[in-house]
């Protein structure tokens, strides 16, 4: 006798990562809020049921079991950090439900029950230096990245890809700071000592949010400009870049897989979308609200398309589901649970726009990274029968074994 | 602005002499009228070398991201206030062509820009903007630039911006595989003679086919600067402590005040740091939409005004909730906690939860060097903030008769009660000028941190550290406490990395503490005893 | 003229004070005896404003004191020296007396002669920390603090303890001193019966909470009140 | 300055308590110039001295609570008090009732008596520990002595001054050191309290040692023993109550006319 | 003589019978009845409760060395959290190869880190003797350290909270970097069984939860004789006149030390009970804000009243369920917040302490009515 189909909505409205997880707690609503006006799914309405994990990553889990087991969520939005991913991941497994993870992550994981549509490495970290080495001939790269697991695999991917590009060891500097780093002034002194041997010299950034605002001030102040030595972000956003002062940050750039200044009808339809939700004018979209907005839909026409809510009929659905993105594509869920995306190369205007200087075609999201010794030989496959999230194509076997 | 570079560029123009024709002006134009950031980039050269009377103008425009091109003509229009100017004869246009697009800039056409305005203003009758057309120029060493320069120079009456443009000249020299290898060598050592990184970057971007006389002479030039450099770097590590060493003292000695003196666990401490700086950001806004020319005296605003919101409701903190746990200073810790969630939720609830955009005053932007330091202009702002913070608050407690009774009361409240005092007046002062103090660190910090809902609980440890490494009770100690901490931690980074230089200060701390458990400036004695 | 009438006073569930009523005018010394834990100090913290009494009244030159709070007595001339000196012990010797300030008008914010006269030490030590002045010092500091207020009505908790004999004796003549002015009360409480005695105008005896025997000099029993003071 | 009191060697070796020349000083005040004297097994020595002789002081140095900058502490004649720690001078048989009573405020009478018993001192001797009925009727006969049998479950923070004092010598009684220091025990207490407590004394020194220091001069007269006189931290006079005290010095800086 | 005491104390034995019907009716409610019926125990529930009761005992250890000792610790959470890891690395191993990369010896984070071989630090979690022996002896150990030098050079106060603090931190920050080989940040997750059992199988999570029960219980007991010995008498003259304690002749250090580590063990044994329940273990337990609010819940509950310290736990977690979920969601912070603020200004001994207050003041109220009843002679309440 249920009345309504419940989506759980995951995202810490409190706590260190409320910074950037309230406004996809909004967007779901948003987009809940639009499905129901078109008469929701299969004939029922949805409920968003919104919990705050309050950036507590044992307490994600907790709320994951309540959201599946007690308020007979069927599909869940959530998660920010790859740990609160990980911390819930058990969860939805044992329960067979399903999650949707909207932001960019390390990859090296791939759950039956989880559904990726953030960027992998390959969607943002590689076609970003490639820009870099392309456009502005860059031949000496800081890694700089908190301290924790997505920039170390990231940096680690991309000190194989730059090594395999015979960029030399020594033209590599790696830096890692704790979270919520705020003093940097002999992070960026050394930064602008090593972009001034002579040789182009950019900045790969996989800082995370609190600590960008104090990092890109410095490097303002320190008067290192984006014409000197250009930082190519991974976790600076437009809802970032609102709350910074922009004008010492023009052209500096990002890599993702949408902007907000797409040019597409889809996407100034979103936006009006959201400023009307919202009420407000000024508000921001970004990369992990365009994800949600892919997962969302995909997930809607997966329920569509199975006829029914249950998770395995729409677990299986989804494969292969395309729904429009925001920048002018289709967006598939492919048979690994990551989605093919774009990627997007913008510059910083002082206006908080990114004016984008590079769009790729649509690129498959790698689960396993090339670069890596352990994972290179993985695929993962959801597709039945097979249905392995590490297949391991030597030996032939599921469970990762190489031999 | 704009009247200069017209001015500069008419200048160059005659300078350069008329080697120029109406048809390369319409080709460099039409180039900029592009979508692909080649065809701009070779534009913006084309332009800037053209002679063109209107180069100066339109690469203005392009600049400020103003100019535009018609698809259809190809023909450049750019915006000067509300008015279009068509590009090609700089008379204004009635109304524009419909369906003009927008010229794009990357990073790449931005430096290409400042090379061309480099050359286009080095006659700029302001010195200023000619010492930074001289600097551009270093910086590009374009060959194109040379004859600008020639001619620049034998102008150039200032000594100061006649050598940047004579260093300016030796880098494009330098680096010119057609200049002969002896003027090279002048060049290099001429370039050589400023130690700083730019130069060192400069001497080492030499091109490994270069004549060897050339490679010794910057190689020689290298060595030199870098030796000058290590002793600087020294003295840079230096500054970022006593840098840092400010920041933590800022947000420490309101602490130092409410914890330290008043013996109150406060919690809530970081979260009137941030009520400080969201005064800042509400000042700020309120100056952008009502007198956006008054920008630059936002923080004087910001600074009196920050005090007294943080100070008010330090005192209504004090008065509702502190008052009733004096004696009880453990419970003050679980109080002010509760005062602390509330404080972040409410301030999330009526701004958001995401950061909020402070600006920086002109006067706080941007670096001068010191010699070899960079001194960033914030920074030192900061440092000399908080020494007047540090110093006023020193005179107050010392001198002056509210300093006498606030230490009186937070000693023995029931005696000092005894005495005729108002303890009462005097705690909740004494709690509000913490809070204050706070408040002004908070105006501090929206200069260089996130000005976000989290902004406090990322210093609290910080300042509770430097408090009880200085010894509780004691302001001194706060102050020597901030300038160790900070100036170790900045000493200790290069070393070890800021991650396990900051494990090492604390295992330093923990281990110092046991030779000194009464922290820096221990008070000692039967006085403390009792 | 200080009248205490009829007051209660509690420590939680425990009284600690019955009905007591004692008066005291100036120009007179009013003395309180009494055995250990009979409830000398705790009336003297409710005549100052420590402690709250649960019934009566305390007034003083005619004005109601109950409701007032400590610094308001004392801004009204209460002066005090408790038990157990009380010393602001981070705060130099000359900040401790600095703090009687407090209730005074510009013109008399300085520290009267007499306090270094009587006290002479209390000069040599004025920079030192009053928490490291030795026991019998930091009670001398707290009997020159409260001169320092120019006290009306001065209220003392066994001034004696710890002082060396011939400062006692000094004591005993800045209190003549001071009854002798004429316009200050002072209630002591003191154990040492031979200088009760030779100060006391008015005496009251206190036992269990109560006051039990009272009278002016002249009408003291030696021997009654000694054994009222005995166990 | 005085002449530091040169100590009689063969002291050193019958004394309970031996110093010699120990000086301290506070932020260059110096609190004890020189200070010597000895106490032997089983005699009571009564100190007094103006107010800020150095009295307080001596005790702090002896219960190893201050360093002595300079001078030796010894006790038993070989144990060099200056190089243990409170706990092991305690443990040695040392103890003291302090100026300013302090008790344990949280707990009640009788367990400020049982804390303070002479007993083991080792975490595991108290975390197995039972009171056996010795123990008890120790505790009773101690709590009859200071007379707060009728107090005994009250929390000691909620005593009067005079109770705390006595509490305070209750809990050196129970204690039972070889060496008793005992900082103005009749502070606060009326005249005749005064008077038990010299007989109280007077008893526990047949069998034990003891330092008393006072300023009540009846109360000195009382204990009928020998008297040193401190003045700026060393000795100023030593001898019978009555040589003391009609001592020009003594009544000078001390006793007054 | 230690049953004696503890029978002495109705609190505690409600306390105890408490927990003994839950150790028998939730497992009952979880496995044997139907889901339809009105008394199943759904699986949510019980994770909630394991979780809880792990706080529960966490919050026990620190009111033991807080409460009764005056040892105000705000890095507790790190002998919690070490509990858990050593506890996480035996279930970690316990993986072999059925990780993702399906490396038989290695965890996954390493394998994707290109590590070669295991380190050092990770020998022997495989055993579970020796995984349950580090639960105990890493807390117990770093307590040891940490506890032998600040005492012995009488850190205190504050002093001793903010180093203790410094601990934690200098802990977390290490614990998130990758290289320190505990899994960085995202810590160690994904587990499949615990001595060969499915870690999320109703049973097992059965088991797990009485297992708490159990340990809480004997934790409450452990403590309860500590405090109600002459050594808690000794602990609570230590906490109030430390020096004076000395001058008894007690070593006060080797007391703080005593309960110190014992405490710490304790912490590590709810650390290594919760990460079973809960399913992960990262450096987040590091944070300082964890030990701080461990010592909101003790304080809540009441500190030095052991139950009252589990109590406050269970209590403000619960609370934290209940309102991080539905219409609170947005502004539960505003609600537990003030909370804290009205217990600490309305309860100032915290729940139970209040409780203890009350009841003290009414026997107090109708013993002196007694006695007014009884005769004038008020000698009981008053001194002779
Ligand atoms: N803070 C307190 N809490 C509870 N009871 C108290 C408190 N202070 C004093 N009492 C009790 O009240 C009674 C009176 O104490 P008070 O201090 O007034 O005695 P006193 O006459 O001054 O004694 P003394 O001569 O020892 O100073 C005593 O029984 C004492 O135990
Ligand atoms: N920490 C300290 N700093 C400065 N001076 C100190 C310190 N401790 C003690 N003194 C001084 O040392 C002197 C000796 O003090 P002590 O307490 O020993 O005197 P006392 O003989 O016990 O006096 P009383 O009879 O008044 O108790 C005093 O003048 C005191 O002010
Ligand atoms: N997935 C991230 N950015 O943690
Ligand atoms: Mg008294
Ligand atoms: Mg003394």
């Amino acid at each position: 006798a249920d009345e309504t189909i419940k989506v759980g909505v995951l995202h810490s409205l409190s706590g260190t990562m409320a910074i950037s997880e309230t406004t996809l707690k909004d967007v779901m609503l948003m987009l809940i809020d639009e499905q129901n006006k078109k008469g929701g799914v299969l004939g029922k309405k949805l409920e968003a049921v919104v919990v705050d994990p309050a950036s507590n990553w044992p307490l994600f889990a907790e709320k994951a079991r309540e959201l599946i087991t007690k308020d007979k969520c069927v599909a869940t939005f959530g998660c920010w950090t790859s740990v609160s991913r990980k911390s819930v991941l058990p969860v939805f497994e044992e329960l067979n439900s399903i999650l949707f993870y909207p932001v960019q992550f390390e990859g090296e994981e791939s759950s039956k029950n989880i559904f990726y549509t953030g960027a992998a490495p390959n969607q943002q970290a590689i076609p970003a230096v490639d820009y870099l080495m392309a456009n502005e001939d860059v031949k000496r790269w800081v890694l700089a990245g908190t301290d924790y697991v997505y920039p170390r695999t990231t940096n680690k991917i991309l000190e194989a890809y730059l090594k395999a590009k015979g960029v030399a060891a020594e033209d590599i500097m790696i830096n890692y700071t704790p979270f919520g780093q705020s003093d940097w002034q002999t992070i960026v002194s050394d930064i602008k000592k090593f972009g001034s041997a002579g040789k182009k010299t950019a900045v790969v950034s996989t800082i995370n949010g609190d600590a960008n605002v104090p990092f890109y001030k410095e490097l303002g102040n320190q008067g290192i400009k984006a014409t000197d030595i250009p930082v190519v972000a991974f976790s600076v956003g437009e809802e970032e870049l609102a709350g910074m002062d922009k004008k010492p940050l023009v052209g500096h750039l990002a890599a993702w897989n949408y902007f907000m200044s797409v040019d597409t009808p889809e996407n100034k339809a979103f936006i009006d979308k959201w400023h009307a939700f919202t009420g407000k004018a000024n508000r921001t979209t970004n990369d992990p609200m365009e994800a949600h907005y892919i997962g969302f839909n995909m997930w809607v026409a997966a329920v569509t398309a199975a006829g029914t809510t249950d998770s395995e009929a729409v677990q299986d659905a989804l494969l292969g589901i395309s729904v429009p993105n925001l920048s002018g594509g289709l967006s598939t869920m492919m048979p690994n649970h990551y989605i093919t995306k774009p990627v997007l190369i913008g510059e910083i205007q002082e206006d908080g726009q990114f004016n984008i200087v590079q769009q790729s075609p649509m690129v498959v999201g790698r689960e396993w990274s090339d670069y890596l010794d352990g994972s290179k030989d993985l695929i993962a496959d959801w597709r039945k029968p097979l249905a392995c999230g590490n297949f391991n194509i030597k030996s032939g076997k599921c469970g990762g074994k190489a031999a | 602005m704009q009247a200069f570079l017209r001015i500069a560029g008419l200048v160059v123009v005659l300078l350069l002499g008329g080697l120029t024709s109406a048809f390369a002006d319409a080709a460099a134009q039409s180039k900029l009228a592009s979508e692909k950031f080649d065809d701009i980039e070779a534009g913006v050269s084309a332009l800037a070398t053209s002679g063109d009377p209107q180069a100066s103008a339109v690469i203005g425009a392009l600049a400020d991201g103003k100019l535009a091109f018609d698809p259809a003509s190809k023909a450049l229009y750019y915006q000067k206030g509300s008015d279009t100017f068509e590009g090609a004869s700089g008379s204004k246009v009635a109304a524009p062509p419909s369906g003009l697009k927008k010229v794009k800039v990357n990073n790449r056409i931005r430096r290409a820009i400042e090379a061309a305005q480099g050359a286009l203003t080095l006659m700029a009758p302001d010195p200023a903007t000619r010492l930074a057309a001289a600097d551009a120029v270093f910086k590009s060493h374009d060959e194109a630039a040379l004859p600008a320069i020639d001619k620049a120079l034998s102008a150039e009456t200032d000594t100061g911006v006649k050598q940047a443009m004579e260093r300016a000249r030796a880098a494009v020299v330098f680096l010119s595989s057609s200049a002969s290898p002896a003027d090279r060598v002048n060049a290099a050592n001429l370039i050589a003679g400023k130690s700083d990184q730019d130069t060192l970057g400069l001497l080492q971007s030499l091109p490994n086919d270069a004549p060897q006389a050339v490679k010794d002479a910057a190689a020689t030039g290298v060595k030199s600067i870098n030796e000058t450099l290590m002793l600087w770097s020294g003295a840079q590590n230096l500054w970022f402590g006593l840098s840092l060493a400010s920041v933590l003292l800022l947000a420490a000695i309101g602490l130092a005040i409410t914890f330290g003196v008043m013996g109150v666990i406060n919690m809530a401490h970081g979260e009137m740091v941030m009520l400080g700086a969201y005064t800042t950001f509400v000042v700020q806004e309120l100056i952008r939409s009502f007198a956006p020319g008054l920008f630059d005296y936002s923080m004087l605003v910001a600074i009196p005004l920050a005090f007294l919101v943080a100070g008010a409701v330090g005192v209504l903190i004090e008065r509702t909730i502190i008052r009733w746990l004096y004696g009880r200073p453990l419970e003050t810790l679980l109080a002010t906690w509760g005062v602390s969630l509330v404080l972040q939720q409410a301030v999330r609830t009526l701004f958001g939860p995401t950061n909020q955009d402070v600006g920086a005053p002109a006067f706080m932007t941007g670096s001068f060097a010191l010699g070899g330091l960079d001194i960033t202009w914030n920074r030192l702002w900061i440092v000399v903030f908080a020494g007047l913070v540090f110093a006023a608050l020193l005179l107050l407690l010392r001198f002056t008769k509210f300093g006498l009774q606030m230490r009186a009361v937070t000693q023995n409240r029931r005696m000092a009660s005894a005495m005729g005092i108002r303890t009462n007046w005097v705690d909740a002062f004494t709690f509000g000028l913490g809070s204050g103090i706070a408040g002004l660190a908070g105006v501090a910090l929206s200069q260089i941190d996130n000005v976000s809902p989290n902004l406090g609980t990322g210093y609290i440890i910080d300042s509770f550290l430097v408090v009880v490494f200085g010894g509780v009770g004691n302001l001194w100690g706060t102050l020597v406490g901030a300038l160790t901490l900070g100036i170790a931690n900045k000493l200790l980074e290069p070393f070890a990395g800021a991650v396990l230089g900051k494990i090492a200060l604390l295992v330093l701390v923990i281990l110092f503490i046991q030779k000194r458990p009464r922290g820096l400036f221990a008070l000692k004695g039967r006085a403390v005893e009792t | 003229m200080l009248e205490v009438t009829d007051i209660d006073l509690h420590y939680g569930a425990a009284q600690a004070l019955r009905s007591v009523s004692i008066k005291a005018a100036p120009g007179r010394v009013t003395c309180v005896l009494g055995r250990n834990g009979v409830g000398k100090s705790s009336l003297l913290r409710a005549l100052v404003g420590h402690q709250p009494i649960s019934k009566g009244r305390i007034r003083w030159n005619g004005a109601d004191l109950t409701a007032l709070s400590a610094s308001d007595r004392a801004r009204r001339g209460v002066g005090y020296v408790p038990q157990g000196r009380e010393i602001f012990a981070l705060l130099s010797v000359e900040e401790n007396l600095k703090t009687g300030f407090a209730p005074l008008k510009r013109a008399d914010c300085f520290i009267p002669e007499d306090v270094f006269s009587l006290f002479p030490v209390l000069k040599d030590m004025l920079r030192r920390r009053g928490g490291d002045l030795s026991g019998g010092q930091q009670q001398q500091l707290a009997i020159g603090r409260a001169l320092v207020t120019r006290p009306s009505l001065l209220v003392l908790d066994e001034p004696t303890e710890g002082i060396q004999p011939s400062i006692i004796k000094d004591i005993g003549r800045a209190i003549q001193y001071l009854r002798e002015k004429g316009n200050i009360a002072i209630v002591l409480v003191e154990q040492y019966f031979d200088f009760a005695r030779e100060l006391a105008d008015d005496f009251y005896v206190m036992d269990r909470g109560e006051v039990v025997m009272s009278g002016t000099r002249e009408s003291m029993v030696e021997r009654e009140v000694r054994k009222r003071m005995s166990v | 300055m005085n002449a530091p009191v040169k100590a009689d060697p063969a002291a050193l070796t019958s004394a309970l308590l031996y110093l010699d020349g120990v000086e301290v000083s506070f932020d260059g005040y110096r609190a004890l110039r020189g200070l010597s004297l000895t106490v032997a097994p089983g005699e009571m020595l009564a100190i007094i001295g103006p107010n800020g002789a150095g009295k307080t002081t001596m005790m702090d140095v002896i219960t190893g609570k201050t360093r002595p900058d300079k001078g030796d502490v010894l006790f038993e004649g070989k144990i060099d008090l200056t190089k243990r720690d409170e706990a092991d001078i305690a443990q040695l048989g040392i103890g003291r009732k302090f100026q300013k009573p302090t008790v344990f405020d949280s707990q009640s009478v009788e367990d400020n008596i049982l804390l303070a018993l002479k007993s083991k001192r080792g975490v595991m001797a108290n975390l197995f520990w039972a009171a056996t009925p010795a123990i008890r009727q120790k505790v009773d006969e101690v709590l009859e002595t200071i007379r707060l049998t009728k107090l005994r479950t009250r929390l000691a923070g909620s005593l009067s001054h005079g109770q705390k004092q006595w509490l305070e010598i209750g809990m050196l009684l129970a204690q039972d050191p070889k060496l008793l220091l005992v900082d103005e025990p009749v502070a606060g207490m009326t005249d005749a309290e005064t008077a038990q407590t010299a007989i109280l004394l007077r008893r526990i020194a047949e069998s034990h040692s003891v330092v008393v220091v006072e300023h009540d001069m009846h109360f000195v007269r009382d204990l009928d023993v020998r008297v040193t006189c401190l003045h700026e931290g060393a000795v100023l006079a030593e001898g019978t109550l009555d040589q003391v005290s009609n001592n020009d010095r003594v009544i000078e800086v001390y006793l007054g006319r | 003589m230690i049953t004696a005491r503890l029978l002495a104390d109705p609190r505690g034995l409600i306390f105890l019978a408490v927990l003994a019907l839950l150790a028998v009716f939730v497992p009952i409610g979880h496995l044997a009845m139907a889901e339809s019926s009105p008394f199943h125990v759904p699986d949510w529930i019980v994770a909630l409760l394991g979780k809880y009761l792990c706080y529960a005992l966490l919050a026990l250890a620190l009111d033991l060395v807080w409460g009764y000792c005056g040892i105000l610790s705000l890095g507790h959470g790190a002998f919690f959290a070490l509990g858990g890891y050593a506890m996480g690395m035996y279930l970690m191993r316990q993986i072999g190869p059925r990780g993702q990369y399906g490396n038989p010896i290695l965890p996954d984070f390493m394998v994707f880190l290109n590590w070669k071989e295991l380190p050092l630090t990770w020998y022997g979690f495989n055993f579970f003797p020796y995984a349950v022996l580090m639960v105990f002896l890493v807390p117990g150990l770093l307590a040891f350290l940490f506890g032998w030098l600040a005492f012995r050079s009488r850190v205190t106060g504050v002093y001793l909270s903010i180093i203790t603090q410094a601990m934690t931190y200098a802990l977390m920050l290490a614990f998130f970097r990758n290289d320190m080989g505990f899994g960085g940040n995202n810590g160690l997750t994904d587990f499949k069984d615990i001595l060969g059992y499915d870690i999320t199988a109703a049973s097992t999570r059965t088991v797990l939860l009485v297992l708490t029960i159990i340990a809480l219980a004997l934790g409450y007991l452990v403590a309860r004789a500590i405090v109600t010995s002459k050594l808690g008498k000794v602990l609570l003259a230590v906490r109030d006149a430390e020096s004076r304690t000395r001058f008894l002749g007690y070593r006060v250090e080797k007391y703080k030390l005593f309960v110190f580590v014992v405490s710490a063990c304790m912490a590590g044994l709810a650390g290594a009970l919760y990460v079973p329940q809960v399913g992960i273990i990262n450096p987040g337990e590091f944070t300082p804000a964890n030990s701080i609010e461990v010592v909101i819940w003790v304080a809540v509950g009441g500190r030095g009243t052991l139950v009252g310290a589990a109590l406050g736990a269970v209590l403000v977690n619960l609370a934290k369920t209940i309102f991080t979920s539905g219409v609170f969601a947005p502004y539960w912070l505003f609600v537990l917040g003030g909370l804290f603020v009205v217990v600490t200004l309305f309860l100032p001994k915290g729940v139970i302490g209040t409780i203890g207050q009350w009841q003290e003041r009414r026997q107090a109220r109708a013993a002196a009515r007694l006695a007014e009843a009884g005769s004038a002679d008020v000698s009981s309440a008053l001194p002779r």
